[in-house]
């Protein structure tokens, strides 16, 4: 059993939605989902654990095919990382979600959304896990496509145009990575990431190499949303069901950078791609614009999913920052601020879901006077700046800690200017709202307001708590972070 | 197209042929080109001539799209079953080896045969659901 | 010789002529087309170059589709048709879905020429 | 040892849990106010219980947690915060009493938020006083910040939401632009954050590095107010009284001073402060001393005069720690314990003036002497500890002050010291003469005697307080003497 957990993680969740989509009864499929997403993370989870137990890689061999032939399901301490967020994202956001989706999703399509989500979420795991770069592609599709069906799925008219507008670019995005690819391998002639990468090494400075590296890198830039790739993200975020938001803004764009990560730093390899090539100066100088064209952007927005997305486009600057950093510190305080950014954005977004319910819009004028009738929603949210912010006791802080760490070990002292700057306009778009909530009085002719239901509430909670006791408590995600980063680095030097 | 005798005569005509061509590819999908997603393109195109003769609400006489939303995740779950049955089996996911207790080739055939049977359902039947979809919008 | 090398090199690499292409050719329809529909047709032709870059350098010259024979040596690889029948069907679906979204944009705005849909809504 | 460690968890346990109790009170004034009392005393107790082993020479300390590696979460008390947390602790009482009666009297709302905060702002305030590192100095400092602001906005009107943006944009920014990458840069340079008798700053780091390390230290703490960043503090003056007690006397300004001081002589260490690339804080120090002074001579608005008159008086202690001798920061220890004394005071007399007679201005409380003779005998010995006359507690800071300037034959000190003192006697003796010999000029609007029988009850007891402070000073003199013991 335990040895077919990677093929069971990815087949269930398919199977399942192969299920869902048959039934379509709401409350069948989504206990089938929760059940089977709860699966996952235990499945991904167990794996994890076992790969830090015994400090060997998991590989499989699906079909039986052995690699470079076959596709290889490959879980190291990385994957493991990504495969638990992942999971535990996707279970979360099931019970967050399924009141608000009864509400802003037709009745007859709920066994669909169901259906859309199990497939999402099988194709993130499948990038996740597989070691093959094509089948990274299919899973990629997968996941897309079934996204943008969900983002279609938004009650407002504009989230078909936003999902339209994700398709276009989405693909493109998959469809550069995919020639990338291609061109590497006319080269070497196999696909497995592992194989590709020694048989790369003598090739390396070949035009062919470069350009796939290039076409892989600009492609997947589209789908982490890396500014100036980022136009896609807002309109998306904006508009999906607020569950779908959650989900979106906490994995679809994780699992790219994991992506990312696994081509610069196993297949290309540390020694090429970070110390001959020019990525991480155009990644740095596109963080630090991202960080700040995202966080000026969010200051004048009336919408808060679209500041919360603006925003996100940010965080992902700070993400691909401590790549650019180049060092271990740098990082692993990029591999932290992955897991810390979903669970927080994540939790934020699902309060704003809680706000949609009850207010029945997300701008920010129609919020006043939220503050005293939904302390807890409110609250949450006061608590989710915080962290946002980086307030220390909070998971943002160990993030920007480690950032600021391996900015100094380069010598940076303008990046830890910057990042604290930023730190400052955070707090201004997250003040504006507070502001809003709780010292503006509710008009006399507004609804009356209450509380969102218990079920979003309480995990949002949870969510946000852990913000909290990840913030203190980092053996978790900084201890995985850093043995992953050894892996990362140590593989290629 | 009620006017059109030729065209309903000839298509009428072609369509057994059609269908008798995919189930061609489907089968020496073993020996040559072919397999699952080529036959059930042809498949559906025969429905789609079919369609385009006589009229939408005939062909969805014939084939519901009820029937079609039951029939796509059908085919995923006959693939799906093939991987879960290696698993019960002792292999890995989709190891075809393990189907056949005595041949390991005799269980390549038997699973691919299988799995493709399972690809021609889903995608023949998403197919014509794409073409319904499209083509009952507006009415 | 020297002539004869330059048209070497040109029809040699003819396939990838081609794809190159196909690839700007789909990505400058993708950029400066305002109806959907054309763009979702750039879009196919972009990933239509896909297909050539990688069934190209599997076929082998007099080789054969690779069944085991007594008759043939030489046997193109199969690898590159297998993905491509599966890229091809990832296009076919997002080509699918692409069409299914500019239907139901049609419906809600009444246009598919982007420049409609996007400048007549306030995305705030 | 263990039990003392156990105590340090109990300084911060008991406010935080006494917080949670009165906000389960609702709307139960009775209740909440008892929780406030008996925690508040709780408090006191313990703290005194620490302070005869601290004095013995004892370092209690906890167990450290770590954050991240090489980053952890540590309480030690030292001399310096053992004198911080007596002074919180003890004015913690007397403010909950006067609270009581000045939030009753003048009937504001949302009371049980404000005990609240107000609990959870002296929890903050104890992890100042006990943290045994950088980090966790940092941590409390912004949880002070956070937990004062919703006390500031109290009242919810445009003025309070103004003053609020101004206090929390002033500090927050100030903390994470300045005091935040400074926290870290020490943390790389040194390799560590714990508090350490002779600094943890290696020797022979450039001067440039050391003068930036000081400037962000300086402005990075900015409930120290030294100019240009203390707008805040006139900002915060919308607060309701007692916050302003709160935020001048009791917790957050102190927690400036201290942190200044703290980080000069544990983190810098003397010998190095007082080299070349750090002097410069001592003029921007004596700039703001004076400056303030002179813009609290052209205020008419009590509490605003009051504000700019802190600060001035934080930037002597600021001044003080600058000069980096022991006499120094003997006077810096000092004058903090007096300043806490005589301004909340001070303040509490306002606020008394505002409850019985709705004044806030100046130029009406001639002849209000005669009505409310409690209130201005307190606000006089007040005024005379800021002056720094004896016998009260003023005159012991500035005469270490005084004392280190002349040791180092230091004439800008002096000078400033001088004219400041002549600025203060400007500012506060008029409001004194005016309300004693005066006739009254403004009839108030009712008849009206003392204030509410708490709040005269409470600002008689600080004003008891500063007089008894110059008469018994053995305590935080000693602890301000074995602060420097160690470092001599």
């Amino acid at each position: 059993m335990l040895d077919q957990l990677p093929a069971i993680i990815i087949a269930v969740p398919l199977i399942a939605a192969a299920v869902c989509a048959l039934i379509r009864n709401e409350t069948v499929c989504w206990l089938i989902a929760l059940v089977v997403a709860f699966a996952s993370f235990v499945g991904s989870a167990t794996m994890l654990g076992q790969v830090q137990k015994y400090g060997e890689d998991i590989s499989y061999k699906l079909g039986g095919w052995a690699p470079p032939v076959g596709i290889e399901y490959k879980v190291d301490l990385l994957a493991g990382y990504v495969l638990v967020l992942v999971s535990l994202i996707a279970t979360a956001v099931l019970i967050y979600g399924r009141q608000s989706v009864k509400l802003e999703i037709k009745k007859n399509l709920h066994g669909w959304y169901y259906t859309m989500y199990l497939l999402c979420m099988c194709g993130l795991l499948g990038i996740v896990i597989t070691g093959d770069a094509f089948n990274a592609f299919v899973f990629m599709e997968i996941s897309s496509l079934s996204m943008y069906t969900l983002i279609a799925l938004g009650k407002d008219r504009r989230a078909v145009a936003a999902a339209y507008q994700y398709l276009v670019m989405g693909t493109i995005g998959a469809t550069m990575y995919i020639i990338g690819v291609g061109l590497l391998f006319t080269i070497t002639g196999t696909l497995n990431m592992a194989d590709l990468a020694m048989r790369l090494v003598p090739l390396l400075d070949t035009p062919a190499a470069i350009a796939g590296m290039a076409f892989i890198i600009v492609g997947l830039s589209l789908k982490i949303a890396l500014f100036p790739l980022h136009l896609w993200l807002p309109n998306a975020y904006a508009f999906a069901p607020s569950a779908v938001t959650s989900f979106l803004a906490a994995t679809a764009t994780k699992v790219s950078i994991y992506l990312l990560m696994r081509y610069l730093y196993t297949v290309f390899g540390f020694g090429f791609s970070i110390e001959r090539t020019p990525i991480p100066e155009v990644i740095m100088v596109l963080s630090l614009l991202a960080i700040f064209a995202g966080s000026f952007t969010a200051l004048f927005q009336e919408n808060i999913k679209r500041m919360l997305a603006y925003s996100s486009v940010a965080q992902i600057g700070y993400i691909t920052l401590g790549i650019a950093l180049a060092n271990a510190t740098g990082l692993t305080g990029s591999l932290v601020h992955i897991f810390n950014h979903a669970v927080m954005k994540g939790a934020l977004f699902m309060l704003v879901g809680g706000i949609a319910m009850q207010v029945g819009t997300v701008r920010l004028s129609d919020m006043a006077g939220a503050g005293k009738a939904m302390p807890l929603t409110m609250f949450g949210f006061v608590l989710g700046g915080f962290s946002m912010i980086g307030v220390p006791g909070t998971v943002g802080f160990v993030s920007k800690w480690y950032l600021a760490m391996g900015a100094l070990e380069n010598g940076w002292w303008w990046i830890v200017a910057l990042l604290m700057l930023s730190s400052l306009l955070v707090l201004v778009y997250m003040g504006r709202v507070i502001e809003v909530a709780f010292f503006r009085e509710r008009p006399v002719d507004a609804i009356p307001l209450k509380e969102a239901p218990k079920s979003m509430i309480v995990t949002a909670w949870v969510f946000l708590l852990a913000c909290v006791y990840l913030g203190f408590d980092t053996s978790f995600t900084v201890g995985v972070a850093e043995q992953a980063v050894n892996v990362l680095l140590g593989g290629a030097q | 197209m009620r006017g059109h005798l030729i065209l309903r005569v000839v298509s009428k005509i072609l369509i057994p042929f059609l269908l008798m061509f995919a189930l061609y590819v489907q089968f020496h999908g073993d020996f040559g080109p072919g397999g699952g997603f080529q036959a059930g393109v042809i498949v559906a195109a025969a429905f789609v001539l079919y369609a385009l003769i006589f009229g939408l609400r005939a062909m969805q006489k014939i084939i519901s799209p009820a029937l079609l939303e039951i029939a796509v995740p059908l085919g995923v779950l006959i693939y799906a079953g093939v991987g879960v049955y290696t698993w019960i089996l002792g292999g890995n996911f989709l190891d075809y080896n393990m189907l056949d207790s005595h041949d390991p080739s005799h269980g390549q055939h038997l699973g691919v045969l299988l799995v493709e049977a399972g690809v021609l359902l889903t995608v023949s039947s998403t197919m014509l659901l794409i073409f319904y979809t499209f083509a009952g919008r507006g009415r | 010789m020297e002539g004869l090398n330059e048209l070497a090199f040109v029809l040699g690499g003819v396939n990838h002529w081609i794809t190159v292409f196909l690839i700007m050719a789909g990505l400058y329809i993708i950029v400066s087309r305002s109806n959907m529909i054309k763009k979702l047709v750039g879009l196919s032709i972009f990933q239509t170059s896909v297909y050539l870059l990688y069934v190209s350098p599997g076929k082998i010259i007099g080789g054969t589709a690779p069944i085991i024979s007594d008759d043939f040596t030489v046997y193109s690889n199969p690898l590159p048709h297998v993905l491509i029948l599966t890229a091809i069907v990832v296009g076919v679906a997002t080509l699918a879905l692409g069409l299914a979204l500019v239907i139901r944009i049609n419906e809600a705005y009444g246009s598919i020429e982007e420049d409609d849909v996007y400048s007549g809504e306030d995305w705030n | 040892m263990t039990d003392l460690s156990l105590f340090i968890v109990a300084a911060m346990l008991i406010p935080a849990v006494g917080a949670g109790l009165i906000a389960s009170s609702g709307s139960r004034p009775n209740v909440r106010e008892a929780y406030t009392l008996v925690t508040a005393a709780l408090l006191f107790g313990v703290v005194f219980l620490l302070v005869p082993s601290v004095l013995q020479g004892a370092r209690p300390a906890t167990e450290g947690f770590d954050l991240l590696p090489g980053l952890s979460i540590q309480f030690v008390i030292e001399p310096l915060g053992m004198i911080f947390a007596m002074i919180a602790s003890t004015l913690w009482i007397v403010n909950s009493i006067y609270s009581i009666g000045y939030m009753r009297e003048n009937k504001e709302n949302k009371q049980t938020i404000f005990y609240t905060c107000f609990a959870i702002a002296i929890a903050s305030t104890m992890g100042i006083a006990f943290a045994g590192n950088l980090f966790t100095l940092f941590l409390f400092y912004e949880a002070l910040t956070l937990s004062t602001y919703p006390l500031v906005t109290h009242k919810g009107n445009d003025d309070a939401k103004a003053g609020g943006r101004m206090y929390l944009g002033i500090l927050l920014s100030t903390s994470v632009l300045f005091l935040l990458p400074a926290v870290i840069a020490t943390y790389f340079i040194a390799g560590t954050g714990d508090f350490t008798v002779g600094g943890i700053i290696p020797e022979g780091e450039s001067p440039y590095l050391i003068a930036a390390l000081s400037i962000l230290f300086i402005y990075g703490i900015g409930k120290a107010a030294v100019m240009p960043v203390h707008r805040w503090l006139p900002a915060a003056m919308v607060a309701p009284t007692p916050v302003s007690a709160l935020l001048h006397a009791v917790a957050v300004v102190k927690a400036g001073v201290f942190s200044v001081v703290k980080v000069i002589v544990y983190v810098f260490g003397l010998d190095l402060f007082s080299g070349d690339a750090t002097s410069w804080v001592v003029y921007a120090a004596g700039f703001t001393v004076l400056v303030a002074s002179i813009i609290a001579l052209g205020q008419d608005n009590l509490k605003r005069r009051l504000a700019y008159s802190t600060v001035s008086q934080l930037s002597y202690v600021v001044l003080a720690a600058a000069m980096a001798t022991p006499l120094a920061i003997i006077g810096a220890a000092m004058h903090i314990t007096a300043h806490a004394f005589g301004k909340i005071t001070l303040f509490f007399a306002a606020g008394s003036i505002y409850t019985a007679a709705h004044k806030t201005e100046i130029s009406q409380l001639n002849g209000i002497g005669k009505r409310m003779p409690f209130t201005m005998a307190a606000f006089t010995i007040g005024a005379l500890s800021m002056i720094g006359v004896p016998p009260t507690a003023g005159f012991l800071g500035k005469w270490y002050i005084l004392s280190a300037a002349m040791e180092l034959k230091d004439w800008f000190v002096l000078f400033v010291i001088f004219v400041s003192t002549l600025l203060n006697t400007g500012y506060f003796v008029p409001i004194i003469y005016r309300a004693f010999f005066k006739a009254e000029n403004v009839p108030p609007a009712h008849e009206h005697g003392e204030a509410p029988w708490p709040v005269v009850l409470a600002l008689s007891l600080t004003a008891l307080g500063t007089l008894a402070l110059f008469i018994f000073p053995e305590v935080p003199l000693a602890l301000a003497k074995a602060l420097v013991g160690q470092i001599l």
